[in-house]
């Protein structure tokens, strides 16, 4: 129970920091599951359009009971409403938004990343795959990428690594991770760190890195 | 031009024979063409390719044709609802090809449009990339995939004039349109069918000539994942 | 002025035997000029829908004067109507229609045709280039192309070649040739007659006519 | 969200400097962006590069900057109306690119929907194949040919929202869609602007994520060529 509250924290934590890479003005794609989340705590100061890759510009609240439609999910497809000014597409024009740079950012999950930007996160060798979805294109299209994630798997071992081990989702399309732990930016250069949690220290984010990790010379700590 | 009004749902698949290749509207259970995958599934038709999406949940949706081992090969994105599935795929009993989302969209627009062939960055550097075609335009690596078509499209709109003009309502939108273009034969099922000039010819998503039948269906519109505001 | 009335008369005649390509239930792209005008003879008791390349698929009769709506045109740019069911799109709808071979037929003019069905309607050197519109997408998207054309051209000289001498329009893309004295199909042993013109002997076209002609055995004679 | 709305023309086109590559919508003189055109002739910008299926005629739409001498380069599929275009190019002041018009509107397709190649049928076997990329699937030959995106793009709509939401009135949708999605910044000229909310979700022809100004325009819409039923 202490566990899962810890977990639920943590999701919760990550989502608010994930929040802040959101400008006003921004279109934004959130993937299924933590990223998903992330639109709870969108600052409601900011014009947002958070765009779904099943054909919806303008995803809106969750629905009341009576207003559920069940023509319209979200890509995770759960029920939603659109929001004022939204508007449907195909799933083509849809993902021409995406692969032709119109969204702005888009926050996605993540199994593992590594120091040149490489992304996995859409199977695990020998269990089943379920398919990659969106995924590939939509590190492809956004022009701008963060991976929110744990920072280290249930074994305590890094996500963030020299290698990825998995099967990738795509090469060099990572701009930036942010995990319970840090926010690790990946550069020309390699990934370095630009804020480290409250309740951490640098060196504890190094040793719990896999990836060598620069410091930026204005690190942020106790940032969030 | 007046499009054929099936009498039945048996008598619209009745063309699809054992080998066929169909491609089936849909993004999960949102948008599926319901009452024609029950149809096929009726009519026991066989070693079918499916290229959709998705692949329905166990008990409803193209699921229900997995489940009578009527599917020899998926071709879709994300199968990861089906429990069925899963075990045919280990057992060897189905084969699956899994694409990235906005390829297939692509790919199926491109099978309905004439492009036999287009450059996508999706799948570079990837397993998905392994044996393809790289190929470098500016800078940057793209993977060249093929168009798909099918011989049967089975598709859901939420207006259908007997001209075979459709109309989709909200996100049950999604591979529609695309699908109905790329399909040698096109069935819509519609929730209502009405007269030509009903439909206002600006708003029209899938114009008449991409479909050759048509017939009234009503839907169970199952939802997978209710999601409420607190 | 009596020229210009055989003119007209030639031009009614090659379209009123255009029409008879056209069966019901067909949709038909007509070209630019003489093929617009096969519109006129289709019979009332076929149902055709008519396809605009720049956005249109129902083309109907031209507007009385207080129908005319500027934002609607053919291919033409002539003002027109649209027919009862109509729908508009973009132009890359427009030409993923033609292009993925869901116009059963198309009609377009030509100045000259080869044995392996070649054709040149587009430019003339020396000349100013006006520019190939769609007739490059179209000879490659319809299911069958069919080319009304005078049978010669003003100085008296074969339109149907052994090698078309101006630039292509497409190659090996025409499966029929109607002029105001012949219907000739092409075949893949090249040029075949398969009717002749009240007024004209085989011999007549056969000397009129630059490219090799085979006579099929059913020839209809007198036939439009 | 809300997008700039521009206090005239003149500041709608300030942006555009010279030697732009600036795309156009409309087809003849069918939805072309009429007041934006004029804004562009008074601007004095020079050395463009226009992308648009055509070039008006010789005193309206594109024509007008032509005569202005503010094009180096023309690409379209057909430009026959344009006396003053044919002076120009003998005179070797004007740069043209002739493409088939189903290609032109497939490359603008493609750069709007990052696809930076495709393969199509129009120009096989013709003076556009030479010294381009031909290549054989399924026993047809196709030409490689390449997206195109601008710097500006200019598009006109029926009615445009303060989202940048755009609907289009029958035949004057032609170019204007992908051309809205092919600029790097686009500005459409509405014949209505209303509010968010007041255009229907389904309806929306280029949703607003591709817009990012607007101005309401009154349009004369001349007519090329009148054509009454006697």
């Amino acid at each position: 129970m202490a566990v899962q509250l810890d977990k639920a924290i943590v999701r919760e934590k990550i989502a608010r920091r994930a929040e802040q890479e959101i400008e006003s003005g921004f279109y934004v794609n959130l993937g299924i599951g933590m990223p998903t989340m992330v639109a709870n705590y969108i600052q409601e100061d900011k014009e947002v359009v958070l765009q779904s890759e099943n054909g919806l510009l303008g995803i809106g609240r969750s629905p009341y009971e009576d207003e559920v439609d069940p023509d319209l999910i979200n890509a995770g497809k759960e029920t939603v409403t659109a929001s004022v000014g939204a508007s449907y597409c195909s799933s083509a024009e849809s993902f021409a938004m995406i692969r032709g740079q119109h969204i702005d950012l888009a926050i996605l999950g993540g199994m593992e990343v590594n120091e040149k930007g490489d992304l996995a996160n859409w199977m695990i060798p020998g269990k089943m795959i379920k398919g990659m979805g969106g995924a590939m294109d939509i590190v492809h299209g956004a022009r701008k990428i963060v991976i929110i994630m744990d920072h280290v798997n249930k074994h305590g071992e890094s996500k963030i690594l020299k290698q990825c081990q998995l099967p990738l989702t795509g090469k060099g399309v990572v701009d930036r991770i942010i995990t319970e732990r840090a926010v690790i930016d990946v550069t020309e250069e390699g990934l370095e760190l630009v804020e480290v949690d409250e309740g951490w220290t640098v060196q504890e984010i190094k040793d719990s890195t896999e990836a060598d990790l620069k410091v930026h010379p204005n690190l942020l700590e106790a940032s969030f | 031009m007046m499009k054929t009004i099936h009498p039945s749902f048996e008598q619209a698949v009745n063309e699809i024979k054992d080998y066929s290749t169909i491609m089936v509207g849909g993004f999960g259970l949102v948008g599926i063409p319901e009452n024609l995958i029950l149809a096929l599934v009726k009519s026991k038709v066989k070693h079918l390719t499916v290229i959709s999406n998705n692949c329905g949940v166990d008990d409803w949706g193209l699921g229900l044709l997995l489940k009578n081992k009527q599917i020899d090969k998926m071709i879709g994105s994300y199968v990861g609802e089906n429990k069925e599935f899963e075990r045919q795929v280990l057992a060897g009993e189905l084969e699956v090809e899994l694409t990235p989302q906005g390829t297939l969209a692509e790919r199926i627009r491109a099978g309905g449009a004439g492009i036999p062939a287009f450059y996508t960055p999706a799948g570079v550097g990837t397993p998905l990339a392994e044996g393809e075609e790289v190929r470098t335009f500016d800078g940057q690596e793209y993977l060249l995939q093929k168009g798909l078509q099918a011989d049967f499209s089975l598709v859901r709109a939420a207006k259908g004039d007997r001209y075979g003009n459709l109309v989709y309502n909200k996100t049950a939108r999604n591979f529609n349109p695309m699908i109905a273009a790329a399909g040698k034969v096109t069935i819509a099922e519609v929730e209502e069918l009405v007269e030509p000039g009903e439909l206002d010819p600006d708003h029209i998503h899938t114009p008449g000539i991409y479909v050759q039948g048509l017939i009234e269906g009503s839907q169970e519109k199952r939802i997978e994942r209710l999601t409420l505001r607190q």
